[in-house]
Parts: structure tokens; C-alpha cells; sequence
């Protein structure tokens, strides 16, 4: 990790997309403006990421958020399998 | 943690929380694990979450139910690893009148099953064991 | 005497009597004596019966609603002098499903507003007393 | 009472209704063919009856009945103010 801290973003996961990808979190680089889809992209990238789908659900900072939306670092950003609460 | 427990679920201290004698309709709804799935036996139900985020949403659920009906709701969700037979949610809602409890009692269970980050994992008799995945969630992936 | 009752209901009896871990929802419906009717404080609620038409009737709806809905239902009714926070009528469905249990729930309190023969005195802080009349049975009457 | 005990029809009455009649249960003369309605008229014609409405609700062995249908002796009849259970 030579970038500066702000330059990576850790992406939290659950349930099966932990299992896919053998961690709880993640750290992406994130380049200037770069969107959640492309943090995803980054994740998809890593090994066993690629079975995880195109367009997951994602939250930031605790609430639900859209792919489009442009990333701030410090961001808490997670990748959230289809909710199975009840 | 105010709506996720890893203790089993205290039914009756959640009622006393919000039962009051001004309102006099009471509904509940437990979610209880099942012995089967569609036929498969089922030995256990482990469940996870996103806690922080979990909680958030679980409180904005409370408070957008208490906008939407004259009625105080409580709720709590069960984190673990669960046996048929125990509690895995509990919604409560307190009203007035019947027709407010029930609709913000069936609300609330709704809406979390749609919007609270929590899985669950099923562990069948044969050893076996699946992530769930609700069919209308299945639907929309 | 089956589903009425002269000594406190005893809810947790209730669901116990109904829950099985191959039934995961259980939807409870509980109507308390509130301590005001419309504003007016009220301090005891006198609830009498015609004791064999009432079991009769209690019966012939559980065993309607166990036709009409995948769920397995129970009921008690107290009669008696009751003061507010006292529970009145304790209405549990199980079903495998939320949507059955709700509905079950729903539709059996609503059947017996309507058909069983209950009757209650409401006595008010000033020593004052009415029988009761639902708004639904002054528009028929 | 001279007249045959089938030839009277004991009717219960219930919260207001007692009240009104100031008993639980009446003994009212019963016609052969009488209806509910006529057993009604019978009770409205008592002390305190005509308090109570035309057409009450009325149960015959322990179900609802209609104030046309014939009663036999034996039935099990009643007088019931609207119901308020729950």
C-alpha cells in the first residue's frame, strides 16, 4: 500500500458475497470521482469476485445508495446480498 | 443494540413496553424458525447482519410506521444460530383501534424483510447448508 | 366453558396451545379495556354472555376460519368486571405464512365483534354507566 | 298457568333487554303456528317491552334466527341487543 490512505476505500461484506470472497472487507483503490459502480468493479476484480453479481445491492454510510453516486472517501461503503431478515 | 439481540427474543418485556390503558388493540407477530423448508428438514437458521446499518433502518421503520398510523410499534430481531421453534422476529403495535395495529404491525414486518440488511443461512438434517434467498428478492437480483 | 372466561386470560397458555415448529408466523391480536371512550374516563368495563350461544359461535368461527385459511387458531373471551389494561379478548392464528396468520387473526376478532353474543357496561369515573352499542349495530338496528 | 306447559315458550333476555324487562327470562302464551315475530309481540306487550325495538335480534337453539320461522316447543329462544364483544 504505498498510495496514501486516501486513495483506498475498505468495502465491508456479508453472508455469501463474505464467503465469495473469503473476507469481511475489502480495499479498493479509488481513483478521483470514481463512482460505487466502480468500487464494485474493483471488487468484482478480486479473486472469487467475479461470481458476485453486476449490480449489487450497496449501502453507504448505512443507507441503501445508487451505483451512479460518486464515492467521498471515508465513505463506509458495503456490498449487501439480497436481505433475508424474518 | 436496541432492535438486534444475540439472547432469545423477550416477547412479553417488548409488549409491556408499549401496551398502555389508552390504547386498547394489541397485534403481534412473532417469526419463528421452522422444522422445513418446503419439505426439507431444517435442523437450524443462522443469522447475520450488518448491525449498524440494521439498527439504523430498523429505527427508521419504527418511526415511519408512527407516521403513518396512530399506533407505537416495537420490534426486535434475533442474530445467531437459531433451532426450530425459536423466535426470530417480533413485531409490536399498540393502537387504539384494531384496523391501526394491524396494518402497522403487517407494515413493519414488510418492510423488514424488504430493507433491513439481515441473512440467513439454512442447515438441513443431510448436513447441508443454504444462504436464503426470498423469492422476490431472487425476482429482482 | 371453552372460549369464555371469568378469571384473567392467560395469553402465554394461549400461543402455546397453537405453536408447533412447523408453523413459523404467529399473528396475536389482544383488545385491553382502554381507561377513556372518546375522552370520557372510564374505570371498569362489565362484560356478560349468553354463555352456550357464545361457545357455540366462538367454535363455528374457528372452525370457519380454519376452512378458510391454512392456519391453526385460538380464542378466549373474558366476561366479567374488568378495569382498564385488563385484557378482554386474546385472538392467535399460526400459519406457515404471514399472510394467512394476519388475515386469519384479522378476520376472526372481526367475526366476533359481529356474531358473538357479548355484551358490556361501560362504567364511568362520575358513577355514571352505558351499554355498549357499536357504531356498525346502531346503523342496523 | 292452566294451559299446557307446550303451550307457553320461556324467552331469554340478555344485558339492556333484562334490564328493561327487569328479568333474565319471560314466559310468554304460545299459538300453534306462531312465529318468532308473534313470540316478539308477546314480549313487547310485558311491562317494560315496549322498550324494546321491533325487530330485535333473536336466536333460536343457540343460533340466529329470522323473526318469520315457526316456533316449536322446546326451542331455546332469545332476545339479543346488538352484539358488543371484543
Amino acid at each position: 500500500m504505498t498510495s496514501p490512505q486516501s486513495g483506498r476505500i475498505s468495502v465491508l461484506l456479508f453472508a455469501r458475497y463474505a464467503e465469495l470472497l473469503g473476507a469481511s472487507s475489502v480495499s479498493i483503490e479509488l481513483a478521483p470521482g470514481a463512482t460505487i459502480a466502480d468500487v464494485v468493479a474493483g471488487v468484482r476484480a478480486l479473486p472469487g469476485g467475479d461470481q458476485l453479481p453486476d449490480r449489487p445491492l450497496c449501502a453507504r454510510n448505512l443507507a441503501m445508495a445508487r451505483l451512479e453516486e460518486v464515492v467521498v472517501p471515508g465513505d463506509e461503503l458495503a456490498l449487501l446480498p439480497p436481505m433475508a431478515g424474518g | 443494540m436496541r432492535y438486534l439481540s444475540s439472547a432469545p427474543l423477550d416477547t412479553t418485556t417488548l409488549l409491556e413496553s408499549i401496551r398502555d390503558p389508552s390504547r386498547g388493540a394489541v397485534v403481534t407477530f412473532v417469526g419463528a424458525v421452522r422444522n422445513h423448508d418446503g419439505g426439507r428438514p431444517v435442523v437450524a437458521l443462522e443469522y447475520s447482519a450488518y448491525g449498524p446499518m440494521a439498527e439504523a433502518v430498523c429505527g427508521q421503520i419504527i418511526a415511519e410506521a408512527s407516521e403513518r398510523w396512530p399506533a407505537t410499534v416495537a420490534l426486535m430481531h434475533r442474530i445467531g444460530r437459531l433451532v426450530p421453534g425459536d423466535d426470530a422476529v417480533v413485531v409490536a403495535a399498540a393502537a387504539s383501534h384494531r384496523d391501526a395495529a394491524f396494518q402497522a404491525a403487517r407494515w413493519v414486518i414488510d418492510e423488514v424483510k424488504r430493507r433491513v440488511p439481515i441473512w440467513k443461512r439454512e442447515h438441513y438434517a443431510d448436513g447441508a447448508a443454504d444462504w436464503i434467498i426470498p423469492p422476490e428478492a431472487v425476482a429482482a437480483e
